[in-house]
């Protein structure tokens, strides 16, 4: 048997739908489900759950670079066989976690776990950092400004001891996205790291009418910046469009819509910085991470100044919020000028909204804090 | 002029708040215009509709505000008020007078115009209410020369400037706002007279954060006073308070009972920087975090005070909601020194960089505030010559959509599709 | 001497400006200018401020209705004359106040003020409801949906307890404008009573082209809803303009462009209701007011359900809210819903944003309150 | 296939972070062309800049989605990646799985594909990372045929849904996160399969309000639990905590020495509702005033838990910024039942409602959150039939611009203005 690609509708399935969850659950879980009374964290990565029937559940959480091979898998799997009765799990960030019944499960776990090299790093838990969730940059995607998995290696690499440990004042969620589609959740992260173009796009006049309907991409413009035009193309007059580079934002929007209009660069492409978004409603409502650091390059493969300032954001977090203190709850506490003071980050024009909405941004009142920004103002 | 019937005006005359009605009727009998002002009033009252014209441009010759131009739509009905044309009196700073001052303006309006009036109108002018057309000149020209006294503005231009009391009987004026105000009118009379703006624009001066002029809310330009060193405190009236010898927030709540004073949750707790705290029965405040709200001085004003190191923070851009929506004034110049010393040389400074750009750009009919929502704050800032500072927003920016200039950009825009084929095949 | 109609520009004197407010001050505001070291509040509506001096000035401050006759303001310095050396202020609220130097001056003072029947009511200081600063009306604007002096009296002498105690939880600032032009600070008003068209403007077809200019008339319009149009006026055909009422949210400024284009109506005038505004700095930034009742009518010449409306909201705040805390304050702590719950008002869609910037306004949180509102859903 | 040499990502071999680089590496050993993936990747780190073309529309038959189509623009250097399609694999509920489910597909994967793998997609879908045209039909044989599952949503359908662990191992679930997400999914394949939307529409359960898969952020429906009675004390357990015999936050905290746990600071403090406090020792709640953030449940999980009858508040139209700015969800539905009992009937229904209209009015690339922006939020709940609840908003309008319809004002909008000009003049 198999695919015919003669008869291709032969014999074809569909809309099966994922297959039911309930197939997958350890026993314990199965037993459980419904039942669970409080939870506590044993040590960063290891989580215990205890259910109203008594019994008890051990999760081990292991970072995983999500980007990974079958191979990878099969090793998942392997380890899952020898100590979870053959199962496991992914969480929303996609971590693996280990589940065993009985807490002299785990250990065994752990040590296994440790005794394969750095691949299955223990942690992810509570007030510290877990795995940033990322999107596809240059391993698949054709428009992003920058990498995912790459920037992010980097940056685990160096906020490591935050992912086995929890001593922040609180959860800190840290985000990529290669693009401004943000394929993930960057506009809601405690920090986000955000591909940006800094081109406007080229046109391809001599391919645009094969591949665009050049309305669509007129119209693709939130600002209205694509405008028709006219070129000759091999002697013949063609239609085609221009951009009004004045006002281009270099969202990307009208490369989605035409792939005659590329705008990545080596030296245009990069890296910004929000800060201070968050998800749960916990305390707070969800909040919308904020743009502080306009522009840091592609410095590949390690991009240094985007590890810097990261860990630079994330240190005088530590240091300056209380605990349960989420980071942006601080950046506001302590008031958002004094968030760039302390974090010594550069204030450039580039911070202050000036998109839609924008005016909700502005400074309607005369409660500010003096830093050394307004120092010329108060020699 | 005939009394009319006024049978539902008649119903505001009872009742404990002072009633316009049996004013305007006191006045009738003097001067008998009033009654048709009660007349078409009461027709209004009757039919729930206004009952004057549509504009009317009248006014003094060389002037082009001051005048506001009204007619009667019934003016067969009520002649009295057929021409009913408002005249703005520029006021002193603050609203002080002296009661020669205020006769001898009577006496002219009683000789020129119908006897009633406002003190003031919402700008700050005295608003002189209703006259026909030829009593203008005649009025302006009695004005001008028997009391040395102006129109002040309506029209395209500069409203007239209002102040808070200021250093004249407030304890935390930061900088006097009289003098800022009646200065800079001086100052710029042929911008008050002569219309040449996009559309209105209006300074208003507060002496301290509590904006007791409403700066903030309505002006283009708000000049409300802070400091820029420490809060000074006096420990013993700090304990004064804490032993209740004085009434919290300056007696405002004598009336009713409230528990007694608790410095903790009164004055600690509120400060919405939680910048103060108590240390061996002390009360400490962290400078550096306060954002002089000025709640703690509120409540305790013989305790605190503010610094002695005065000046003005400058919002800019404030208006009524017509048409994108009402807008509050934006922090632009988080302190300036405001005084005579210098002419308040960088007050107006700034004030003419605005003018000089908005006069530009700005569209017919728009305030600056809309200038600056349509360019966004970090053009206008540079159209300023101000420096973007954190201070300027309540937050950074929560979208990624940054605009660039060609120069920031390593290699500029200009790139050739050819050369970037070459490598990247379509 | 006098005018000249002949030669108007004979003698002619101009930009005088106003005159210097020092020769205004009272002997004691002279003396002790800048140099003020606190207030008292000796009780509603007489302050005390105590100079470095040692000097003292007492001030009364005294209701007016803003609206007031050449006699008024006559008898006004007949008190001064009688008291305080011919000197007398007016606040920015539309107060009048009467200073003397010395203590033992204040009970004659009020004891006058007193003798004079309603005119001169002490108060408007502290914790209470201070003067209503309001607009024209009916009394001389072309563009008012209500009237203004009439409804502040209405509202004054029903809240008139206010205006002579402090037992409020804070000051409470009302203010009135009779259209959406809103002269004043409404848009910041503890309590601000606005008179709002209901009705879409008429075109006076035969006016039109004498009195505007259709294409300011057609741009006036924020929603684009005055387009151009044609009429047959005397048997020609004109150029005019026509509305599309299904765009119109009666804002008037057409009718402020274009006379030819009334939109005031019995019925569809009325007044619309705004809390939780304010404007100083103190505490909490300044706030614009929120629409909570959409509508009320025009019910001359005592407005009831105005009166009735602002009573109940007000003696909600004041049994509702901490000590210092403005009315938008309380309003925010107990959170929009409760408020609706508390003031006992029936909630529409009318409150719910739908112009520009209205997202902001949008609940982006699970956070919320179960009120009477959401019963059916809990039931 | 060829090994390319690769300077710049060997560095990312090294650094305790598992390296994507060291894995490709050893996959390449058993699939070569994973070389190419290398090097492609390698080329994109030297040039700073992606090396795939722009979109590709491949499918399998009968699907609109389920597929991304990719090709490398520099093919002839990188054969082994000219096509580079993915797939996307539907994930079960809370992305639980056997070792025996996952190496059966690994080998499908192995047999059809690169090699390489996302666990998971951003959506949810297990995302298998590249392959050629050819093998998209034959690899979506095997996968239905010999292991019963499916492909995942991409275009303008629904898109995969998902869910938090939820009851499966979380205490404070308030409905079933799984069954619902699966219920729904299974429901809803003919709108995850074949586009027939304006645009990509997403579903995501979370079981309450600390939202573990962040459906607020980046759900067109996200459906939170929640609860409508009293958060359940355990008061000997609050005595616990405050005895310090737990450790805060479950244990989140362990690894720094912060003051021990104080429940007045931690817990009631920071209650943004001010609505707890202790008496006579015990924990007191007004519910009335709770508005279920979670916090001193988060706290205290051994002490306090959500109400017992759960349900879920579902938020509409949230969004990543393209083009208006991100969105979140916004409140539409304070609580409804979420429920297997009745298939899940008020959710349905509900969900229905809304691509009744959305498919109707929504502009081509219009996501519902936009759709709701043009039209405005009064409109929308009437399109859904839902009373307009002071819950939906912060704070309502600041503006005084009101859309009234003609039937609400009496008299209507028709007006004769012969008739008002008689009483009117102009
Ligand atoms: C496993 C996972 C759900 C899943 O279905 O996979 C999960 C599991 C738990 N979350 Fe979560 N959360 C998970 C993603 C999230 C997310 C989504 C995200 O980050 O993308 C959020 C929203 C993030 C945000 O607000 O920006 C999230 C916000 C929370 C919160 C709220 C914290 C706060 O104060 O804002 C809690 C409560 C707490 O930690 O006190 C919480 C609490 C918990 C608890 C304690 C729930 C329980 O009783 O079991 C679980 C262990 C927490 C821990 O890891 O310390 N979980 N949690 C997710 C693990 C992701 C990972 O691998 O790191
Ligand atoms: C007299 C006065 C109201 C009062 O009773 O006190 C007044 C009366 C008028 N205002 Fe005003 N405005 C008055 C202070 C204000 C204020 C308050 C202020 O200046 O502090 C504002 C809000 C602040 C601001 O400027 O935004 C104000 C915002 C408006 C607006 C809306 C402007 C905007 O940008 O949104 C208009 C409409 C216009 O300009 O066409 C307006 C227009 C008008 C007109 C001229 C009517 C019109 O449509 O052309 C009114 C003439 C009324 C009449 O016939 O007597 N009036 N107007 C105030 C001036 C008296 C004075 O000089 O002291
Ligand atoms: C006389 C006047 C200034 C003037 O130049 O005319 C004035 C005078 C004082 N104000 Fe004011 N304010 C005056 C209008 C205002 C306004 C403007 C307005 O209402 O339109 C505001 C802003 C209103 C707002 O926020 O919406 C204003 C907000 C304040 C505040 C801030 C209160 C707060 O908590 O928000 C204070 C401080 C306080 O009362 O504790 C204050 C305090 C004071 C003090 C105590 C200042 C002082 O040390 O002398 C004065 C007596 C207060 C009192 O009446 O209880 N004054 N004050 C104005 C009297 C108006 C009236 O007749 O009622
Ligand atoms: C694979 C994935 C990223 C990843 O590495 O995980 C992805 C990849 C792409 N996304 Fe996405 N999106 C992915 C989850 C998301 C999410 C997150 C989510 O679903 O929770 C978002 C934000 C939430 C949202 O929907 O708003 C997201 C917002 C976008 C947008 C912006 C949509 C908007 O309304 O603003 C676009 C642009 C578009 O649709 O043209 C986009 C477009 C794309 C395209 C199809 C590129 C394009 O311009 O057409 C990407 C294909 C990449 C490739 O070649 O592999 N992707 N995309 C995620 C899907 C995997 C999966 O099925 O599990
Ligand atoms: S964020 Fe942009 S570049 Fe990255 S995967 Fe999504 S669409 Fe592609
Ligand atoms: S990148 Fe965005 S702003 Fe620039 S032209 Fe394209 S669609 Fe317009
Ligand atoms: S604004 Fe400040 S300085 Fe001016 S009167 Fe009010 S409290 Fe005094
Ligand atoms: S002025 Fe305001 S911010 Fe400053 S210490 Fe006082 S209460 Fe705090
Ligand atoms: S608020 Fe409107 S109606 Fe009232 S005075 Fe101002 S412009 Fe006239
Ligand atoms: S009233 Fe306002 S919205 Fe209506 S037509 Fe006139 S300008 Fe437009
Ligand atoms: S969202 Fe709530 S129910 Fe779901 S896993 Fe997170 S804490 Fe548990
Ligand atoms: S859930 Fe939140 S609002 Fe409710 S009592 Fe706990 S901390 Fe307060």
């Amino acid at each position: 048997m198999g695919y015919n690609p003669d008869k291709p509708m032969d014999g074809r399935l569909s809309d099966l739908g994922p297959p039911h969850y309930e197939q997958f659950f350890p026993q314990v879980i199965r037993e459980n489900k419904g039942k669970w009374l409080w939870h506590e964290i044993l040590q960063a990565g290891v989580l215990m759950h205890k259910s109203e029937t008594g019994a008890e559940v051990y999760t081990v959480r292991v970072g995983s670079a999500r980007l990974i091979s079958i191979e990878h898998v099969r090793e998942l799997c392997d380890i899952a066989d020898a100590h979870c009765d053959g199962h496991l799990r992914f969480t929303t960030r996609n971590n693996v976690e280990f589940m065993v019944d009985a807490k002299e499960k785990v250990q065994p776990l752990l040590d296994d776990l440790a005794s394969r090299g750095n691949k299955f790093p223990v942690g992810g838990t509570g007030a510290g950092v877990t795995n940033i969730v990322h999107t596809q940059g240059w391993a698949h995607c054709h428009t992003p400004a920058t990498d995912a998995s790459g920037v992010v290696k980097a940056v685990m690499d160096e906020l490591f001891e935050y992912f086995t440990s929890q001593v922040l004042p609180a959860q800190c969620r840290i985000a990529l996205a290669c693009c401004l589609n943000m394929c993930g959740a960057v506009h809601a992260s405690d920090i986000a790291i955000l591909g940006v173009h800094r081109k406007p796009p080229m046109i391809d006049h001599t391919r645009i009418s094969g591949v665009c309907e050049l309305p669509l991409a007129i119209s693709s413009c939130p600002l209205g910046a694509v405008k028709p035009a006219k070129a000759v193309v091999n002697g013949k007059e063609i239609k085609t469009v221009k951009v009004n580079v004045e006002r281009c934002m270099f969202c990307g929007n009208c490369y989605t819509m035409c792939p005659a209009m590329p705008l990545a660069d080596p030296d245009g492409d990069g890296i910004a910085i929000l800060v201070g978004g968050k998800v749960s409603n916990s305390r707070q409502a969800p909040k919308f991470s904020k743009l502080v650091i306009p522009f840091l390059p592609n410095n590949t493969p390690r991009w240094p100044e985007v590890v810097n300032a990261i860990k630079g954001i994330l240190e005088a977090y530590a240091a300056g919020a209380n605990k349960y203190e989420r980071l942006g709850e601080w950046a506001e506490r302590i008031g958002w000028e004094k968030f760039f003071e302390v974090c010594e980050i550069p204030f450039t024009d580039k911070s202050i909204d000036d998109y839609r909405l924008a005016y909700d941004s502005w400074r309607t009142t005369t409660q500010f804090k003096y830093t050394s920004h307004t120092a010329s103002y108060t020699k | 002029m005939a009394k009319h019937e006024t049978p539902l005006l008649d119903q505001l005359e009872s009742g404990p708040w002072p009633s316009f009605v049996t004013d305007i009727k006191r006045q009738a009998e003097k001067k008998p215009e009033c009654w048709d002002i009660l007349g078409i009033l009461e027709l209004s009252f009757k039919e729930r509709i206004t009952h004057w014209k549509h504009g009317g441009i009248v006014g003094v010759f060389g002037y082009g505000g001051g005048i506001v131009g009204r007619y009667a739509d019934v003016p067969e009905r009520f002649p009295g008020v057929e021409h009913f044309h408002t005249i703005r009196v520029a006021q002193p700073s603050s609203k002080y007078y002296t009661s020669k001052n205020l006769r001898q303006l009577m006496n002219l309006w009683e000789k020129h115009g119908s006897g009633m009036t406002n003190f003031h109108g919402s700008t700050g002018d005295v608003i002189l209410l209703g006259t026909r057309t030829e009593n203008l000149e005649p009025f302006f020209w009695d004005l001008t020369h028997e009391m040395g006294q102006d129109l002040g503005g309506s029209g395209s231009n500069l409203r007239t400037p209002a102040c808070c009391l200021g250093t004249s009987r407030c304890e935390w004026a930061c900088y006097d706002t009289q003098e800022a105000c009646h200065s800079l009118t001086m100052h710029y009379q042929d911008e008050i007279h002569r219309p040449a703006f996009p559309y209105k624009f209006k300074f208003k001066f507060s002496g301290c954060p509590n904006d007791c002029v409403a700066a903030i809310a309505r002006s283009d330009v708000a000049v409300i006073g802070t400091w820029k060193d420490d809060i000074r405190i006096d420990q013993a009236a700090v304990k004064g308070y804490m032993a209740n010898e004085f009434p919290a927030n300056g007696g405002a709540f004598i009336g009713r009972e409230w528990d007694a004073f608790d410095i903790q949750k009164e004055v600690i707790d509120l400060c919405p920087t939680n910048c103060m705290w108590m240390e061996d029965g002390e009360l400490k405040i962290d400078d550096a975090e306060c954002t002089r709200c000025m709640h703690c001085i509120n409540v305790m004003p013989r305790a605190l005070r503010p610094g002695a190191q005065g000046g003005a923070s400058i919002c800019v851009g404030a208006k009524a909601p017509i048409l994108d929506g009402a807008q509050f004034a934006t922090l632009i110049l988080p302190f300036i020194p405001v005084t005579k010393d210098n002419d308040f040389e960088e007050l107006i400074e700034f004030i003419e960089s605005i003018w000089d750009w908005w006069m530009e750009i700005g569209k017919n009919r728009e305030r600056v505030g809309e200038t600056m929502q349509r360019v966004g704050l970090p053009t206008f800032l540079r159209a300023v010559g101000v420096e973007a500072l954190p201070q300027h927003v309540k937050y950074p920016r929560e979208n990624p959509y940054v605009f660039w200039n060609e120069e920031e950009v390593e290699g500029g825009f200009e790139r050739d599709v050819q050369e970037f084929r070459a490598r990247h095949a379509a």
